[in-house]
């Protein structure tokens, strides 16, 4: 499903945010992404939906080559990935209804079923009371979790999730990755870039360790930290 | 697109016009003043056209010929200066009917020349009307070396400063209908740029979320037409109610300024408005979506 | 504030105007398109006065005298026509006066003339000039009344066209700059406020790390005066420029187009547009200013 | 130093955010303010610094009655309290650098002395490499700490940290928990909205706890859960 070759980026200002990264991850897989602040995991999400373009390497989706792809085409690959991102990034004039709609208005599902699926994901993350309200009238981890919502309302083959918990008080977290664990069970591949160690230590996924830019540990059902045995 | 796509955009042009009043209010008052004001002008520009063109008609250079000239040669001078290009008409007056002429301009004083009884110290002429006030000069000289010719006289000093004063306005004139154009085309242009500045955050989550490119433009445009079309309409109604209202004033007041009648000239101005804020709304677009494409 | 606060808020300004080119050269562009489609409007305003206020002398309502009036019944009658509101100049022209004025105006064909003899055959008159057209007809009127007057006449339709003329721009064109001065202030505030708006975030911030609201509006002010100036310079240059340009060219080829003289015309009006460019960023920005508080 | 009586808070789309709160925290304290996401936390927050009024009972710093105060007044307030948004909030077209000068700039510092207080905070959140570039430039992690070098820098009386952790990684977090208790030390007030329990519970200080708007409990050298024994 996604896969990355000899990938390299590095900004016009010289910063190398990645360097030779290979990664590979199968349809249906759960991946935690890992690492210090600075280590390149942003960098390496944004690539997979072409909110930016390596400097080297090849970067595949669903086997497409994401980097070189058509402008034309972007649409229709970020169509099929759904994003939280780690600043949110909601429409500020928008109501959380709204918002979350908007994933679905762009690929034109019929309105009522618009109506049904928004509904139905504020349920799942446990917002339906603030439907109506604006992003600047929520709390941290309201916004977070629309985010959630926003990603997952287009039932996309791929989910990115940067950061999704920080905001979250552990027992909303530990809801979150419950979710996130759920859709990942139905059969969209998950990737969630993370700092929360107690939530990866006990998912028991496979967990991709960043460094500098580079993979330095990619270990199936492991933990947070190197050669933790639990 | 399909039709539900239509109406997405649609809906979309109207809620950002109405969650950014600011910049809708700007868009369409800027609109407006500038469109009124070319409106304005063109129809200013109208009524100098009207009152110059009435009396353009009547600034002719006169041709004296010798007493002794023949009908014959007469005519055939008439039909060389026809030819030449400066020339708009030219006709023959006889002597005859040049002192009828003299006798009916003297009007209450015409009782001077009742002494001169059935004597006519008058010469026929060729009257000669230019194609502009530019050439009445380079065509008395012209007229001057037609063989048979004696005498060339035009118009008093104060039709020659009416010219003046209609190339004045011309001139200038066109330099600022130019400009109005230009000025309203950037002023439209600069409120596109600046709704797509400062609109950069929520295309760019738009387009994150899988928007295509026309799902991004389209609002756009509509909303782009929307301004425009209300600036415009705006423009139109002032400017032709302002003008009939005007004209019925000056109708009353200066009954002696025979303005250009509303419709159907401040009617057709109305219209040309309205085209042209829609028309100036898309080519604004056409030249802000490399903008866009790069927010 | 202290010295290093205003260079504090001068810098600021002036990376705020780097930052955001777009808005910058929206604000600059539309000022000095208002401004200059101001200055034009002004440059033709003053050649229509100087051309129209040469003629205006010229036009006379002359009322003639019985043959049989004595001179002090019209001198009585100059010096109480003379008192009234509307009459700007009047004299009186002897019969004498009259012919030698006929036959000057006769010119090349005051032959006509000589059949008189020595026989003149007209009346002495008034001739009284009026403030504006408008009054000529009821001054006309007025005179008809005086004892001793037996005809009133005043000039042809040539003139009475032109005041048309001059009337319908001046009406017109009072609206056209009234419209513009409101225009460019409206732009102007616009752009203000779309600036405002565009960095609400940035305001929003500063604030919150301690700015007080003289930190804040200061830079808006700087920007608004420094985009003011910058669009207001260029707007007098190229009216000042181009008019001399066009007073050259006109010179050339329209010899007979009297224009106004760059200097002081010109000059007067460029310095006027600076002027204004400055006052009207102060004023649009005093309008602002509650908006700015708001955000 | 922080007094808060009877405060309430309810927005106008009838959200009620704090219920009758009072809370007492004196000068040099630590204290944690904890609980679900929605709880009131950042409104509480926003309270003392006057980004907000409340809407009954009395809010006052230093003294000073923050619900009622001049406008005019506010800037000087705001220069004693340095405030770690949860958002970051910093200024997206300034560096690095200029985001954390602009705080001693609007107080009118000597710009030597600027220059040398800047490089100084930069060094202990540990981005002096990062000083020219812009906050769209920087990683989560690292605008986090951008903000908190902000905060730090006036060496303000009162310190509001919300969620300053949320998007560091473990190493990270600690670092910025040991900083935050250094300049307590130091004598600055701290106040600290947070989720990350273990950091909570390791530095055993005053931990108040929210629920819906309300204080649920309030203890020194406390945890994050309730009834939680070391
Ligand atoms: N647009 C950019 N221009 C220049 N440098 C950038 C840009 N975006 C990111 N960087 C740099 O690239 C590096 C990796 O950033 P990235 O956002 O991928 O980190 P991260 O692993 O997500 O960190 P965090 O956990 O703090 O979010 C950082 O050092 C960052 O400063
Ligand atoms: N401007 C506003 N208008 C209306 N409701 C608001 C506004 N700001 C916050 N709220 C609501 O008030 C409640 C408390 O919000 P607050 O931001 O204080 O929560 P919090 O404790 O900081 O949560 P988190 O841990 O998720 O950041 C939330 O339910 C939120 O939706
Ligand atoms: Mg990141
Ligand atoms: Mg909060």
């Amino acid at each position: 499903m996604i896969s990355l070759r000899n990938v390299g980026k590095a900004f016009p200002n010289g910063v190398v945010a990645l360097r030779d990264v290979d990664l590979e991850i199968s349809k249906g897989e759960f991946a935690f992404l890992v690492g210090p602040s600075g280590a390149g995991k942003s960098t390496l999400l944004r690539l997979l939906f072409r909110e930016d373009v390596p400097t080297t390497g090849v970067v595949s989706v669903n086997g497409h080559d994401v980097g070189r792809m058509r402008r034309r085409q972007i649409p229709f690959l970020r169509r099929q990935i759904g994003v939280v991102f780690q600043d949110f990034r909601l429409l500020p004039q928008r109501t959380v209804t709204e918002n979350i709609a908007f994933a679905l208005r762009v690929v034109e599902v019929h309105p009522k079923e618009i109506k049904r699926r928004v509904a139905q994901v504020l349920d799942l993350v446990g917002l339906p009371d603030r439907a109506g309200a604006l992003p600047g009238q929520l709390s941290g981890g309201e916004q977070q979790r629309v985010a959630l919502a926003r990603a997952m309302v287009g039932r996309p083959l791929v989910l990115l999730a940067d950061e999704p918990t920080g905001n979250l008080d552990p027992v909303n977290a530990a809801e979150m990755m419950k979710t996130l664990l759920e859709i990942n069970r139905l059969g969209t591949t998950v990737v969630m870039a993370t700092h929360a160690a107690h939530l990866v230590d006990r998912a028991r996924q496979r967990v991709v360790a960043m460094v500098d830019g580079q993979i330095r540990r990619d270990e199936l059902a492991a933990s947070y930290s190197e050669g933790v045995v639990e | 697109m399909r039709l539900r796509t239509w109406s997405f955009c649609l809906s979309e042009a109207n809620q950002n016009l109405l969650r950014n009043p600011v910049l809708a209010i700007a868009s369409i008052t800027t609109t407006a003043v500038s469109l009124l004001v070319l409106g304005m002008f063109l129809l200013l520009t109208a009524n100098v056209n009207q009152i110059t063109s009435n009396i353009e008609n009547q600034v002719a250079v006169r041709a004296f010929f010798k007493q002794s000239t023949k009908t014959a040669q007469e005519q055939s001078a008439l039909a060389e200066v026809r030819k030449w290009p400066k020339v708009r008409s030219a006709k023959i007056i006889t002597r005859q009917e040049a002192l009828r002429q003299l006798k009916s301009e003297f009007g209450d004083q015409a009782s001077v020349l009742n002494s001169l009884g059935t004597a006519n110290p008058l010469e026929d002429s060729l009257s000669v009307t230019a194609k502009s006030p530019a050439d009445v000069a380079p065509l008395a000289k012209s007229l001057g070396n037609l063989t048979g010719v004696v005498k060339v006289s035009y118009q008093s000093q104060v039709v020659t400063r009416l010219f003046s004063l209609i190339n004045a306005i011309r001139i200038v004139g066109l330099g600022i209908g130019i400009l109005l154009l230009l000025g309203a085309l950037l002023v439209i242009n600069n409120a596109i740029r600046l709704g797509i500045v400062s609109r950069r955050r929520e295309i760019a989550i738009m387009r994150l979320v899988g928007a295509t490119e026309s799902l991004v433009h389209w609002p756009f445009i509509l909303e782009g037409l929307i301004l425009g079309l209300i600036g415009s309409v705006l423009a139109a109604v002032i400017a032709w109610w302002g003008y009939a209202a005007l004209y019925t004033g000056a109708a009353h007041s200066l009954p002696f300024v025979p303005l250009v009648t509303p419709i159907p000239t401040a009617r057709d101005v109305a219209v040309l408005i309205v085209v042209l804020g829609v028309l100036l709304g898309a080519v604004g677009f056409r030249l802000s979506v490399r903008r866009l494409a790069r927010v």
